[in-house]
């Protein structure tokens, strides 16, 4: 199908999970994480799976990222990796 | 190496590498928020090859449409690692829900979030 | 890092692509989960769901249909795994310390 | 962190959104038959908007729409529903969730089994937005917290 498109996004969501990992500030890798979330969203979507790609947009990107932030506030906020 | 085989299974190796990098996130980083965002990338890793296995050239989405009909199923894509995947989710942000639970917990009671600093704290 | 789990990784992502060279191509039609029957003859199951969905429950979402009808009993168990992540997140935050 | 901002366009805007937010995460329960969509995604969404509540009116505003004490309740309830179905289809001579045996005269087969699954439905995401909220209060709720 989109084999093309799909490859981009691939590369995108690579280049977004190592930027989340390599952050030092926690808040900045939680906001990270959600655009992880939506580029897998739309990776789902490009692949045919919409019931999935709509409960990884609603989901992952909504109360997870909603609960991390929470989370960071309640602990530190700074990591020394 | 041809070329066909390539286009076939570069998405394979970049999930491979997904999944390397949410491991590499669980192993090497010492912050516990850092271990759940990798424990986040692992679980999408695995989410991300069901879907790329259930998906089929030519094909649109598993929802019937009635000027294709139900006759054929070449016509839709596979709907079973879909569903499999669907409650996949939910169930991994209730587990991670639980990873933060225990997170808050051990930072009430020691102080840190840091591996090692935790583990002299536990001595 | 220490330098085991860094070998332990490489050795990992090694065995993973090279396990990834025997799965059919992406999108591939004939790939084993597409097909009609099986290897040894038995019927595949998504093609069932595909042809007998609309028929069997009037709608025309086959995802629907398979998460609530043909498989209802595994939602019923995510269902509980859910509501117990929920009673073990309130079992631990809410106890008196 | 406060519980509540203090910022007008916030608050304002956020009680403006929620009740259309809800109003198409019930869209997508009920016509989670013939499109994308379903009980977890409804369900998800409405713990959405409520923790949206949550987060810009402030916890004691928000809890007029749902109580802090009703997360484990509500998540019960739904997944007693879910439970519910199948044990009522056992009673009335069929297997656990062999939906053409639930009491609506009237209907053919394959309507019983679409009833059915509407059930499922309604009860999955009662339990998915009662237990997601419920995460969110317990984690801003423990005790020696704020």
């Amino acid at each position: 199908m989109y084999l093309g498109l799909e490859t981009t996004l691939g590369v995108l969501l690579l280049a977004s999970a190592l930027i989340a990992l390599r952050l030092k500030n926690l808040l900045a890798a939680a906001v990270t994480l959600s655009v992880f979330s939506f580029i897998s969203a739309l990776i789902y979507l490009v692949m045919g799976a919409v019931d999935v790609a709509f409960t990884e947009a609603v989901v992952g990107a909504g109360i997870t990222g909603v609960l991390f932030i929470v989370v960071l506030f309640h602990t530190s906020r700074r990591s020394i990796d | 190496m041809e070329i066909e085989f390539i286009a076939g299974h570069n998405l394979y190796w970049i999930i491979s590498l997904l999944l390397l990098v949410g491991l590499y996130g669980m192993l090497a980083k010492r912050n516990l928020v850092k271990k759940l965002v990798g424990m986040n990338i692992f679980q999408t890793s695995i989410i991300l090859f069901y879907i790329a296995v259930a998906s089929k050239r030519n094909a649109t989405v598993p929802v019937i449409d009635a000027t294709l009909g139900s006759a054929d199923p070449a016509h839709y894509i596979n709907p079973l690692p879909h569903t499999l995947m669907l409650t996949a989710i939910v169930v991994s942000v209730a587990t991670t829900g639980v990873g933060f639970a225990l997170l808050i917990s051990i930072f009430r009671r020691y102080g840190t979030l840091d591996e090692d600093t935790l583990l002299k704290r536990m001595r | 890092m220490r330098k085991i789990s860094l070998i332990a990784l490489v050795l990992f992502g090694a065995l993973l692509l090279y396990a990834s060279s025997g799965l059919p191509g992406h999108g591939d039609p004939d790939g084993p989960s597409h097909r009609e029957r099986s290897r040894v003859g038995s019927p595949v199951a998504a093609a069932h769901y595909i042809r007998h969905a609309q028929g069997d429950a009037a709608s025309p979402n086959i995802v629907t249909v398979v998460l609530a009808d043909y498989r209802g009993f595994d939602t019923l168990g995510e269902t509980i795994v859910v509501l117990t992540a929920g009673l073990v997140c309130t079992l631990i935050l809410r106890r008196s310390p | 962190m406060t519980s509540s901002s203090r910022n007008p366009i916030l608050i304002t805007a956020s009680r403006l959104l929620a009740p259309f937010i809800q109003l198409f995460a019930l869209y997508v329960i009920f016509h989670g038959h013939f499109g994308p969509g379903g009980g977890f995604q409804g369900g998800a969404m409405l713990a959405a908007s409520i923790l949206m509540l949550r987060l810009s009116v402030g916890a004691e505003r928000s809890e007029l729409k749902f109580r802090k004490s009703w997360g484990t309740p509500v998540g019960a309830l739904g997944a007693l529903i879910f439970a519910g179905t199948g044990l009522l289809t056992l009673l009335l001579g069929g297997r656990f969730l062999e939906y053409h045996y639930l009491p609506f005269p009237d209907l053919s087969r394959a309507d019983l089994h679409s009833a059915g699954i509407l059930l499922i439905e309604v009860g999955v995401s009662l339990a998915v937005m009662a237990v997601l909220v419920a995460i969110y209060d317990d984690i801003m709720e423990g005790p020696g917290g704020n």
